[in-house]
């Protein structure tokens, strides 16, 4: 059993680190590179189930596989050398590639360079998966980003990518404090006028915070993913209040049960918990005063 | 004007108006509402919070209790986003079954509404013949998934249990009594003029604010916005059945009335189209991974339930477990648009603007 | 307790009437025919064939509630009559998750019921807070709010297992007056 | 005279009747249920929470108006009902006499409905 417990800590330990990396880096390389990662995690998931549920599926691992006990374990070491590789290489490329990707953008049409991108990021990992063809919504997402580049500001506009499981929706972060023009620039503009926010949700990631908003033209049909990160001590985003009103309680939920300030939102209160309530619970280091009752 | 002092009044938690633990502090004047502050929160139990360490296929029977209404939207729209981030494949057969019972839920959900919206305008009768009818659609559903309200039906990747053998002919048979009700409902109430200069005229808004509050469902459609995400983003098999969406023309309480009695027939014609059509044999849960992971990223997804759009947020980092999981409920974004309506109105017409954006607690507080 | 005139009597001390000169098949038609028992029956009988229970739905049960008043299952064969104020209330169906934000309400209003009154904690988010167990808003188990009589588990227990949870606080009630004590001595 | 004096009797064994049972009845249901006053359960119901806000307050005056209006014409119909019931014994005269009154009553209606007092929100 030793050996499994040995193996969990460093399990633990590489996807520990793996949040310490801004998300938003790891998302835009991981699709691209998820897929190279796939057949590599395919290959350890059977014999990582037997470490995840020692218990359950240990009794009936350990009897058919006797024999191969040992190879397996040596398996799973070259297969975790090699995510390990893998991540370490995928790293330095995504650095490359979002600088890449930032002038790119500005200068020459993202589409090469977004396979560029993904190109670079693949081959450190297994031989390189095809380029994605470029998705149908990426000329709307440059754009948007081109529209925000020149009417609201310069840096706006962190990190922009599609978002291909979720039926290629253009996603957007965008900076904090440019955050109130920018979505009055999507109410109102003519090309975007998004009159209805579909939702909004507040996430924790335990270095920052993030609101996402997700506005909706409802005419054209068509729709983004803004997110808008805030840091953890003292979390404010701008309230949208005034532009959408929907926004309005959504934004009284999350600062109830993440803590996130609204500067400008009508009447910031405790929604869902009794007003006495100390303390924000969807945080991930919320811990309940009184557990027991 | 004589001056007079506004007298200010718990409509609370408990109130046989408020359809749940819903309180809303109400400062008359004489019966005039002048202001209206909801208060909620009273049945936060917080799914968000404990789905967080549990994995994907426990969360499934937390979505039904969200809303206890209409269970299997809530089901499809937790398993429909796992679904899609993983880019699994659903059999037909199951996608078939999934289907039926959203729809047999959609009418049995209308059938509540129905119900209790009389209830509060103070018919008394029409509650019953709801409820036995809807007792028809728990039996078939007890049948199925042997539960009558939190089924626990879906399963990431299809469903768990096969219909049982008779099971579609019986849908068929309460399919076809189910027109002759719906027609016994439309003489029972629909032209009595009480209910009428009960519900004409009242809680009237137009498309623009419906809009800008974000309504979603009937709230939207009865001020002529035609969206109905079943027509407008097909999702598992809508597109292979015609079927009309029922809107409304200037967006009170009775347009309301007329959507959700209109959704009725039409989630009727899909069943009548989608029971022929349904394949004889074919398995009923596709090809999924032990432990369900779907790869890090980010999702939303959103579908039609009885009382709006139902969205999924899931934000997952690769695990067995969900990182973030936020479900937008249709009926908590609908309510916000009550205080704007209560200002001006007499008490009766709150219980009736309040019935007719029919909330359900459980999805409110989530 | 009062002398009442007809063959109600206090509790063990019978009445002048005395039985033993009659013949025992002459006694075998007097039980048959007369019934002997205490005002405190006759009150438990009347007591508990008209339970009216405050409509105190909170979540999913309050459905499998109402579905048990409607015409399917009909509660009205067995007198409950759903009342809305706890001034006329005899008995308090807890069907549904209890918050801690709902906790205090709950106590009032059970407080500001008239005397002979029962709790049933409906389902198994009442009786022990269910599957929010975990949650970091919920009371688990309304007993620790308000003394209970009849648990029904099950999430939600389906309409006939209500019927059955009211029978069995109707027993409870007839067999605390016949034997004067308390099912649960608290 | 018997006769005369026998109808008396009559009325007041109801009236005796009329007054007893309800006393009896309340007796009754006080000896029967139990008796447990606690403050708890003093404080004033508000669907729930504690009441907020005073109750006796100025409301509008139009609420007094109606019920004024209300007691005129109920008191109206109570004259009316022995009337009703003996009016063919009492002939002409007693008929004259009950239209002058109604009568008088419909000028005070006509002169309420005048003076808008029955349009709900006039005031």
């Amino acid at each position: 059993m030793s050996e499994e417990i040995e193996n969990k800590p460093n399990a633990e330990q590489p996807s520990g680190s793996a949040p310490a990396e801004p998300v938003a880096e790891q998302a835009a390389p991981s699709p691209e590179s998820a897929p190279a990662e796939q057949p590599v995690a395919e290959q350890a998931a059977p014999a990582q189930p037997t470490a995840e549920q020692p218990a359950a599926a240990q009794p009936a691992a350990e009897a058919p596989r006797k024999e191969t006990d040992e190879e397996k374990a040596a398996r799973r070491k070259a297969a975790f050398e090699a995510k390990q590789a893998a991540k370490a290489a995928a790293a330095q490329a995504a650095a490359e590639a979002a600088k890449a990707a930032q002038q790119a953008n500005a200068a020459t049409p993202a589409a090469s360079a977004a396979p560029a991108a993904s190109a670079e990021g693949a081959p450190a990992g297994e031989p390189p998966a095809p380029p994605a063809p470029p998705s149908p919504s990426q000329p709307r997402l440059n754009r948007v980003v081109t529209l925000l580049k020149e009417l609201v500001a310069e840096d706006a506009v962190e990190e922009s990518y599609i978002n291909e499981p979720n039926d290629h929706l253009p996603t957007l972060v965008i900076k904090n404090e440019h955050w109130l023009q920018s979505a009055q620039l999507f109410r109102n503009h003519t090309e975007l006028a998004c009159n209805y926010l579909r939702n909004v949700s507040g996430v924790d990631y335990e270095t920052y915070m993030e609101v996402v908003y997700y506005p909706w033209n409802m005419d054209a049909r068509e729709g983004y993913c803004i997110k808008v990160k805030a840091d953890r001590e003292l979390p404010s985003v701008a309230s949208v209040t005034p532009i959408w009103e929907t926004a309005n309680w959504n934004e009284r939920e999350i600062y109830d049960l993440l803590g996130i300030d609204f500067p400008g939102h009508p009447d910031l209160r405790r929604i869902m918990m009794p007003d006495d309530w100390e303390g924000h619970p969807l945080r991930k280091d919320y811990v309940p005063l009184d557990p027991e009752v | 004007m004589i001056r007079t002092e506004e007298l200010l009044l718990n409509v609370g938690p408990q109130h046989p108006s408020t359809h749940g633990v819903f309180r809303i502090v109400v400062k008359l004047d004489g019966e005039i509402i002048t202001e209206a502050t909801p208060v909620m929160g009273y049945l936060h139990r917080g799914t968000e919070k404990l789905a967080e360490n549990l994995n994907y296929t426990q969360i499934i029977p937390y979505t039904d209790r969200m809303d206890y209404v209409s269970a299997m939207t809530n089901n499809y729209v937790l398993v429909h986003a796992v679904e899609k981030m993983m880019g699994l494949e659903v059999p037909e057969r199951a996608e078939y079954l999934r289907l039926i019972v959203m729809e047999l839920q959609r009418v049995a959900s209308h059938l509540v509404w129905w119900g209790t919206y009389l209830l509060d305008i103070g018919a008394l009768s029409p509650f019953l013949y709801a409820f036995s009818d809807r007792e028809r659609i728990l039996g078939l559903f007890n049948e199925l998934c042997g539960a009558r309200l939190t089924y626990n039906y879906m399963r990431v990747g299809g469903v768990k249990w096969d219909a049982p053998d008779g099971w579609i002919d019986r849908v068929k048979t309460f399919v076809k009594d189910m027109y002759v009700r719906l027609d016994e409902y439309h003489n029972l109430v629909s032209g009595n003029e009480i209910f009428l200069a009960r519900i004409k005229g009242i809680g009237q808004y137009d498309a623009k604010t419906a809009i800008e509050y974000g309504l979603s469902g009937a709230n939207l459609r009865c001020t002529g916005v035609d969206w109905d995400l079943r027509k407008a983003e097909p999702y598992s098999l809508y597109d292979r059945f015609d079927f009309d969406v029922v809107v409304g023309k200037n967006g009170d309480c009775y347009d309301r009335y007329l959507c959700r009695l209109g959704e009725i027939t039409q989630s009727l014609r899909i069943l009548e189209q989608a029971l022929e059509q349904f394949p004889g044999e074919g398995e009923t849960m596709g090809k999924v991974p032990r432990v369900i992971r779907p790869p890090a990223g980010e999702i939303y997804v959103r579908i039609e339930s009885p009382r709006g759009e139902i969205g999924c947020h899931i934000v997952s980092k690769g695990k067995a477990e969900p990182y973030r999981l936020k479900f937008r409920r249709p009926s908590f974004v609908n309510l916000q648009i009550l205080p704007k309506l209560l200002i001006g109105e007499n008490m009766t017409n709150m219980v009736t603007i309040l019935g007719g954006i029919d909330i359900v607690l459980g999805e409110v507080d989530c | 307790m009062h002398r009442a005139c007809i063959c109600l009597e206090e509790e063990g001390i019978q009445m002048e009437f005395n039985l033993e000169n009659v013949s025992p098949d002459d006694r075998k038609e007097i039980e048959r025919n007369v019934f002997f028992g205490t005002i405190e029956q006759l009150k438990g009988w009347a007591r508990s064939n008209s339970l009216w229970p405050l409509t105190f739905g909170l979540a999913c049960c309050a459905i499998e509630m109402m579905a048990s008043g409607g015409a399917h299952y009909d509660l009205d064969r067995f007198g409950v009559m759903f009342r809305t104020s706890p001034r006329q209330a005899d008995v308090m169906i807890v069907s549904g998750t209890v918050t801690k934000k709902m906790g205090p309400l709950l106590k009032r209003l059970y407080d500001q019921m008239p005397e002979p009154k029962w709790v049933i904690a409906m389902g198994s988010c009442a009786t022990a807070g269910g599957p929010y167990v975990k949650s970091y808003s919920v009371v688990k188990g309304v007993d620790q709010l308000v003394p209970v009589d009849v648990y029904i588990p099950g999430c939600p227990p389906n309409p006939a297992a209500l019927i059955y949870g009211i029978n069995k606080l109707q027993e409870k009630i007839r067999y605390e007056a016949k034997t004067g004590k308390r099912v649960i001595d608290r | 005279m018997e006769k005369y004096i026998n109808s008396y009797v009559i009325v007041t064994v109801f009236l005796i009747l009329g007054i007893l049972f309800p006393i009896f009845v309340l007796w009754l249901g006080k000896q029967l249920r139990p008796n447990k006053p606690t403050d708890a359960k003093q404080t004033t119901y508000e669907s729930g929470n504690e009441p907020v806000g005073v109750s006796q307050i100025r409301f509008n005056v139009r609420y007094y108006l109606y019920a004024l209006m209300f007691v005129v014409f109920d008191v109206e119909t109570v004259f009316l009902y022995p009337w009703a019931v003996a009016y063919k014994q009492m002939g002409l005269f007693a008929l004259t006499e009950m239209f002058i009154f109604a009568g008088l009553l419909c000028i005070g209606l006509v002169y309420a409905w005048r003076k808008k007092v029955f349009r709900w929100n006039s005031i």
